[in-house]
């Protein structure tokens, strides 16, 4: 279990816009550690978000997606009060899922 | 080696530091400075190869110090008291010989690594040059701390820094190098010969890199 | 009259440079621009937040009452006043020393174990995820570091002759880095923190998110970290001379927005 | 998109008897990088695992910095003009494997997307976005510039 996102849901002109923050540490597998042994890739594999239970918008991600990843992105439709979810898997299976309300 | 330069400079700072006392009398400053040194004594600890004998008082340091609390230059018989010690402290080369290789000077010039607590003792330090100054004019990383070095040579009209011409100033800028405060006083850069920060080949590597004419600095 | 051209065409080589580098450091403050929408801070914060509220330690109570300045449970407003004298203690306490404090005096905690934790770690992270969380609380605010007490002016002297004390393998003092304006080291621009930098600048920056190591880092660790590249020993966390030189940089930024948690490269 | 997905269960199938057979664990399993176009380590192959070779347009927007002064986290967006846009993909020419990021938008979804990466040197970022089936792409160079100063 990761820790939980920060997820920002805005809805304005019928459009919702949503930003992510996860906390991840989206090891590359390139680095060594400090006994040059090389550090094993650890990154999201997936993400999934979800509006009203259908799916807005999925995405798979490589060790080049930044540490603590940033994504944000916009949907037609979605009104205020209705939730947002956003799911993530990494490639060690671990998973994390957060709702958010939309403002 | 560090240990001995600076009780040498100590003695030859004595009577310069007594004129800054006696010039500091206010004595809520006084008591700052007390505070100051207590203050210090409770919050630093040893860690790795940076211990406490690293922040001990040196009186060219000192001085300079205090001067730059006041927020005014230091007077100038004080000025030369400290340029006489460090002065009296350079190591010139053994063989006469002061010119290394400037592709290894460049090296040296770009790492800015060694010395810090996280160091171990056996590293090869750098000498953090790009940190504060340009160099190599192609190389657009650098510092604006200290003055541009690009056709540092050339501009000093060194065309062979073999010749008995070029001299003088190969010979200040090993001192330079090995003791800046030999020059100006209350310099900021560090005493990397003096100090043991730099070893007398990576010095001769910096003057190769500054004065051969086949450095990119004078191209 | 050759030494006249050699001047001339220096000044002009000088004047290239110079417009080269102002494309450089456009493009970096873009690249900045870019960077602030969506700061990893913010998950630290969120963490700080609970950490904040929730019963924790041998006490098993909250940090709801704990006073930063401006009386228990205060928690807005509070970083931008800091650091202050505090009564109860008698001391002059930064943001960390004073949670320190309160992790002790209302949670059980040992507060001087604590302060050897290394950071990142056990509760030092949750110490920097609290700190994250109080400083962002006072986001858009402008300092105002009280200078009241008697030891709130000593403490003042004391920073600014620790910010000017040369020592280390290296002879620097913190000075040597931040007492000009204008100036870099390698691409990175130093401020002048001998005076107001300016608004979000300097002490108005941490804690930051820092994105070349994704870590969070507060004040305590950033003076850490600065005295590691000054080649001194190493300041104690929340020792009295850190504490002071967040006093002097703290009141030299007097009427600084503070944007704290910032990021940076 | 497709072709990905099916290339990404049959690679799944064989490390599953591995994992059966006791020669790996179920984790080095999950953690092995099984994905074609993530596993690639030239562009023109990482293109291939998506569908070849795609056309230049002028329809993409490509957003990112002209310097970066920290290659660990380069922000990155792109906006496809592109009618009936259903993919997009983020690649990073010089990274050891160039493909970054792939987002996938269903009807209702606007094609923009804004995220960050990492960049091991300069280089271009290039985005392809696949619209009606068909795949175009757009550049841009993003100048990384070196960190650091003592220790």
């Amino acid at each position: 279990m990761g820790n939980p996102m920060r997820i920002r849901a805005k809805s304005a002109n019928g459009e919702t816009t949503v930003r992510v923050l996860m906390s991840h540490r989206m090891e590359g597998g390139q680095r060594k550690d400090a006994n040059g042994k090389p550090i094993p890739a650890h990154h999201i594999n997936t993400v999934t978000a979800k509006h009203n239970g259908k799916v807005v918008l999925s995405a798979d991600w490589g060790p080049a997606v930044s540490q603590n990843p940033y994504l944000a992105f916009s949907f037609k439709g979605g009104a205020k009060g209705e939730t947002v979810e956003i799911n993530w898997v990494d490639n060690k299976g671990d998973s994390r899922t957060d709702t958010a309300t939309i403002s | 080696m560090k240990k001995t330069t600076q009780s040498v400079l100590a003695a030859a700072c004595v009577a310069a530091l007594m004129a800054a006392c006696s010039s500091t009398t206010m004595s809520s400053s006084a008591d700052a400075d007390r505070a100051t040194a207590e203050v210090i004594k409770s919050s630093f600890q040893n860690k790795g190869i940076a211990k406490l004998d690293r922040i001990a008082p040196e009186a060219s340091n000192d001085l300079c110090s205090q001067a730059d609390v006041a927020g005014k230059a230091l007077d100038e018989k004080t000025a030369k008291a400290i340029e006489a010690a460090n002065m009296a402290a350079i190591k010139w080369p053994s063989d006469g010989k002061y010119l290394g290789d400037w592709k290894r000077g460049e090296k040296v010039a770009q790492s800015g690594k060694g010395l810090t607590w996280r160091d171990k003792i056996t590293r090869v330090n750098g000498g953090n040059c790009y940190n504060c100054h340009q160099i190599d004019p192609s190389f657009n990383s650098y510092g604006t701390l200290g003055p541009s070095l690009v056709g540092y040579g050339k501009l000093r009209g060194v065309t062979d820094p073999n010749s008995p011409a070029a001299q003088a100033v190969v010979k200040y800028t090993w001192g330079k190098i090995w003791n800046s405060r030999a020059y100006n006083a209350c310099s900021n850069m560090p005493r990397a010969g003096t100090n043991g920060i730099l070893t007398q080949n990576q010095v001769r590597d910096l003057v190769a890199l500054l004065l051969d004419p086949n450095s990119p600095v004078n191209k | 009259m050759r030494k006249h051209l050699l001047t001339a065409m220096t000044a002009l080589a000088l004047s290239t440079l110079a417009y080269g580098q102002s494309d450089m450091e456009k493009g970096i403050n873009k690249y900045r621009e870019m960077l602030a929408d969506g700061n990893p801070a913010e998950l630290f914060e969120m963490n700080g937040e609970e950490l904040w509220k929730t019963a924790r330690g041998p006490k098993n109570a909250t940090l709801e009452k704990c006073d930063l300045g401006k009386g228990p449970g205060v928690v807005k407003g509070a970083f931008v006043e800091l650091p202050r004298f505090f009564a109860d203690t008698g001391r002059v306490q930064d943001l960390e020393s004073r949670l320190l404090t309160c992790m002790e005096t209302l949670q059980g905690f040992n507060a001087a174990e604590l302060a050897k934790v290394k950071y990142n770690k056990g509760e030092m992270a949750n110490i920097r995820d609290i700190a994250t969380y109080v400083a962002g609380q006072s986001k858009g605010m402008r300092f105002a570091v009280p200078q009241n007490h008697a030891s709130e002016k000593t403490m003042y002297e004391v920073g600014k002759r620790l910010f000017f004390a040369r020592g280390g393998t290296h002879d620097f003092a913190c000075a040597t880095c931040h007492g000009e304006d204008g100036k870099r080291i390698r691409l990175q621009g130093v401020p002048n923190l001998t005076k107001n930098p300016g608004d979000g600048i300097g002490f108005a920056a941490w804690p930051a998110y820092r994105v070349g190591n994704g870590q969070m880092w507060t004040m305590q660790k950033r003076l850490n970290d600065c005295y590691r590249q000054q080649r001194f020993p190493e300041p104690k966390y929340g020792s009295d001379a850190t504490v002071a030189l967040g006093v002097y940089m703290g009141v030299n930024a007097k009427g600084a927005e503070s944007i704290a948690p910032a990021i940076k490269r | 998109m497709n072709i990905t997905r099916r290339d990404a269960l049959r690679t799944t199938g064989a490390l599953g008897t591995l994992v059966s057979l006791g020669l790996i664990t179920t984790e080095q399993a999950m953690a092995a990088e099984s994905r074609p176009a993530f596993a690639s380590k030239t562009l023109s192959g990482a293109l291939e695992a998506i569908g070849g070779q795609p056309a230049t347009s002028d329809q993409i927007e490509v957003i990112a910095p002209d310097i970066a002064e920290n290659g660990a986290v380069v922000p990155v967006a792109t906006v496809s003009k592109l009618p009936n846009t259903s993919d997009v993909w983020f690649l990073v020419e010089k990274n050891p494997q160039p493909m970054a990021a792939h987002f996938a938008f269903p009807n209702g979804t606007t094609a923009e997307v804004k995220t960050r990466v990492k960049m091991g040197k300069t280089s271009d970022v290039i985005v392809v976005a696949k619209a009606d089936g068909k795949l175009y792409m757009a550049k841009k160079e993003t100048k990384v510039t070196l960190g650091g100063c003592g220790g």
